[in-house]
């Protein structure tokens, strides 16, 4: 019955990112991070996005070291097991990037402010951080009518851009996550524009068959993408694990420029189509989806 | 050092205890605690809630996390439910510095601005070291570069550390534990140093207090470490962690690349069965 | 694995609502408030109940009825197409019950601050009512050290209990709600003790199946009960429709002290079995399942 | 009357009518629109966001609105989202009294502390007067005393109600609008009093400044309320309301449960029809 459908080409996402604006991305860790539309950023040659990332991994490395982000805000940027993230790293070490550093908790309070269009919110707890005296944009008190006196509370962060990858999504912009999802739907709350890429775009008669699914109502999405695979390397449970083959590729590459330039040469050579034949080739995809699969419970 | 940890993480008042960063050590302690001394234990990590204990494993922890769960909750649902409220059990924090104070780093060394290394960042761990029951932080070495007077960054610090102090602003009394290579420390009050709870079987306390930076309290008795016992190791070994991750908080940089290639493989092959299997 | 478990008897239930304790009742309108419990601490003859209501109807109107409430803090009393409530309406006109009136939004944030375990929570909205002079313990304003002045904010509400009706609910409590749950969850979080009643208690392994239907987490639970019908004649939709009859019936009851009297001796004078062999005999359960699968969608 | 509101219901901005008391009309309103001029305007219904258009009745309204969701969210989402936000499109609230200022009553009619009738209480409302685009309070009688220059207890009250101040204070503009049997009253500013927006078909001026209690501002032409097309009634009375519920509105305490027991032997017999053909 609807008339408007808001799917776009993901060529078309990085034009929907305007210029120096601030993009809050999605996922976290190694868990799905929205890769394709990171791609399509670098290769559009972006050089003034204003990140914000909660738990970053290859997702913030890979931008910081093809020169995308003007700044960052952050908790955390690892490449976990593998060691630093070394473009990340070099950029702060030279102060190449400017950086805002939130603990995650505060991070995401205060997009959690934007999104309920208050102010502030208050916590408990940052107190004892250097963090907080660095920050006063960000942490602050508050002082109530009740009583209360000298409350922790974090300022409302609203980005101009969330993008987030889900399991599937109508093209309203109703997004499904079947596994982690990570603060994905408090990022599309606290964004003004909201871009969601995800594996597949399907009828609103299937979203519909299992709505307590959808974690993001298309109210708040702006535009809707079809990219399949568009968390790899990261993961997107249930439907495929990290590869964290391809990922310490990546991390072998960004730990020398030289490699790492060919690194960028190639994504930028090659659109997304081309990128997912070449790095899920044969039954790549399979595998993993099946560690998803042999991934082990010991006892309920 | 799994199984000191794993002692630290009791049922009482069905607090819960999130897996966040990858930290394998961590996680084998709480598995281990939850298939020995608290079944009932609370275990949270990405998106899932009371989560039965998983097999470790590199490229599919999230996975096993997400299976076993019994409720699906946003990471803001658990920051305000644990994070910033009282029902946090135990927070285990890898760092690079511990100050005489109990503070932890894990943003920089060297001056900030202009930092020697830039570290990874605190993620949650500023509110959490702040409002959990407990804090163990544990590391991969002991020596005075590591536990320092005062940390060159306090990502975050337990303030106030004293049971009285917390408990008149409503924070959950508990203590500040470290865990090294060579011994437990304890912090229990704001006044008192770090005491030295614990040597590790074999270690002298003259080597603990040569190799700790800030000002140690040492008992006229100190108990050695508890040596894990056989079952715990059985179940360790056997069950919990049989392709050994949690060695990868004790191995630098070219040797855990290797060691991951290593699980990797056997990770690799054991999917790759599966799709075999499945096409047969 | 577990060695702990929750499940108590519906008769248990009173004692488990200490002295003079502030309750929050589940469930909106006419929809899944916990009615057995609410039977059951008519039956208990408690007269002490301070009760907390967000959108309350006969689960309120019954207990003023039966002299259980010693005070109501509420948003919202109706008997809605039937008529206003009775007993509430009765009970406030002669001043018998002490009422604090909240608006509903206020009154559902100060329950989340509760649970979040801050003292207060900003909001936007309330300042044009009257409430708001009525009320300073509740409404009132905050300012930050970020520059904001005067935001409307509204002051933590921990109810002593919370009772909920839940679908399903395995032994440790994890809570599941295949439809309507209201604001459930944030009366569990909030309350110092949670008492879930159900329609069946499961295994661990049945909630781990659906757990994104899973919205109350065990952790926050202490009491598990199982009802089957346990809304009734409240909805708990798929389950079940409200049983509209039934309510009628209870309406013109309370419209009349001595055909009340009889409504509440009767009540009392049987256990939530018997009551569920009377209200819900022969094939009226299945009727009340088919008024949800009767419940027409227009067009997709 | 239905067909008035829902010319109020736009698709601009993706904002959010939620569904909240039964409210047939406005619940009529809201279905109308979607299936005629504003298909991709958003509903929500207790824990229910995306809903289509369904057919209204009373005891399977809740289940209809489950049934055709597009995402579950908590009271607490749709409060935090919507209600306390800029999210809001269009409230229809029926209440006892209008004020001149646009204040509505669900209290109480007479002294607060000793009412002369307690009333239901507002749920909602009082914060969503103010946040939501439009308010729309309709009213089953036109008389002097339901318009009345203060109400005697202000639920909820718009304020500002000008748009430029709305602005300047991060709130949504948008207009107070009052739908009586009699006229379409509207409130754009706070130093004017209600306007005169229209007179249904058949309705005099005079008549309606007679019945209102507060002062009323009359342009010199009142346009005639746009009587509902052929179209728009075959929606209304063949699909969306086939059992005719609108009326519950305007209908007054025994006849309107006469009519309730009317509507719910009709439910009845088509469930038990459900039930008898599972059966054979």
């Amino acid at each position: 019955m609807s008339i408007r459908s808001k799917t776009v080409a993901l060529s078309e996402l990085p034009a929907l990112v305007p210029e120096r604006a601030t993009v809050a991305l999605g996922g976290a860790w190694f868990a799905n991070h929205p890769m394709a539309a990171v791609r399509e950023l670098v290769r559009a040659g972006r050089t003034d996005v204003s990140g914000i990332a909660l738990l970053g991994s290859i997702d913030v490395d890979l931008l910081v070291g093809a020169g995308a982000l003007a700044d960052l805000t952050f908790s955390m940027v690892t490449m976990e097991a593998m060691g630093m993230a070394a473009n990340f790293r070099r950029a702060v070490q030279s102060g190449e990037l400017a950086i805002t550093e939130v603990s995650a908790i505060s991070l995401q309070l205060a997009l959690e402010a934007a999104g309920r269009g208050v102010p502030f919110l208050p916590l408990a707890g940052p107190e004892g951080s250097d963090l907080v005296p660095l920050h006063p944009e960000v942490y602050g008190r508050a002082s109530t009518s009740f009583g209360d006196e000298d409350v922790p509370a974090v300022r409302a962060i609203r980005p101009d851009v969330a993008i987030v990858h889900a399991s599937r999504c109508d093209e309203l912009g109703n997004a499904q996550f079947d596994g982690t999802y990570g603060q994905d739907p408090e990022l599309a709350r606290a964004a003004s524009r909201v871009i969601v890429t995800c594996e597949e775009i399907v009828s609103g008669e299937r979203i519909a068959e299992s709505a307590e699914l959808t974690r993001i109502p298309g109210f708040l999405v702006d535009a809707v993408v079809e990219a399949p695979f568009g968390a790899h390397p990261c993961s997107h449970v249930p439907r495929y694990a990290m590869d964290a083959w391809e990922l310490l590729d990546y991390q072998e590459a960004a730990s020398d420029p030289e490699a790492f330039a060919r690194y960028l040469d190639r994504v930028r050579g090659e659109t997304e189509d081309e990128y997912r034949a070449r790095a899920v080739s044969g039954d790549r995809g399979q595998v993993l989806s099946a560690l998803v699969e042999a991934a082990t419970v010991l006892e309920r | 050092m799994a199984c000191r940890i794993s002692e630290e993480m009791r049922e009482e008042g069905e607090r819960v205890t999130v897996l966040g960063s990858f930290t394998p050590l961590a996680y084998a302690a709480y598995m281990l605690a939850k298939l020995t001394h608290a079944p009932d234990a609370w275990l949270a990590g990405y998106n899932a809630i009371g989560m039965d204990p998983i097999e470790l494993g590199f490229s599919g922890a999230e996975a096993a996390i997400y299976k076993t769960a019994r409720g699906r909750w946003s990471f803001t649902e658990s920051n305000q439910l644990v994070h910033i409220g009282t029902r946090g059990m135990i927070e285990c924090v890898s760092s690079v510095q511990l100050g005489g104070d109990g503070a932890i780093n894990l943003s920089v060394i060297g001056d900030y601005d202009r930092p020697k290394v830039r570290l990874p960042g605190g993620a949650g761990s500023p509110e959490v070291v702040q409002n959990y029951h407990t804090v163990v932080a544990y590391f991969s070495r002991h020596d005075r570069r590591t536990f320092v007077p005062r940390v060159d960054f306090a990502t975050g610090r337990r303030t106030p550390v004293g049971a009285g102090a917390r408990e008149k602003r409503g924070l959950l009394p508990g203590p500040v534990i470290a865990i090294s290579p060579l011994a437990v420390l304890r912090k229990d009050t704001d006044d008192e140093p770090f005491s030295l709870a614990s040597v590790h079987p074999g270690v002298s306390v003259e080597e603990v207090v040569d190799n700790t930076g800030f000002e140690l309290a040492v008992p006229d008795r100190v108990p050695v470490t508890r040596a894990p016992t056989e079952p715990q190791l059985r179940v360790l070994r056997e069950r919990i962690d049989p392709f050994a991750t949690a060695r990868f908080d004790f191995l630098g940089g070219r040797e855990r690349v290797a060691f991951l290639r290593e699980i990797l493989t056997r990770e690799w092959d054991r999917a790759r069965a599966l799709v075999e299997a499945a096409r047969s």
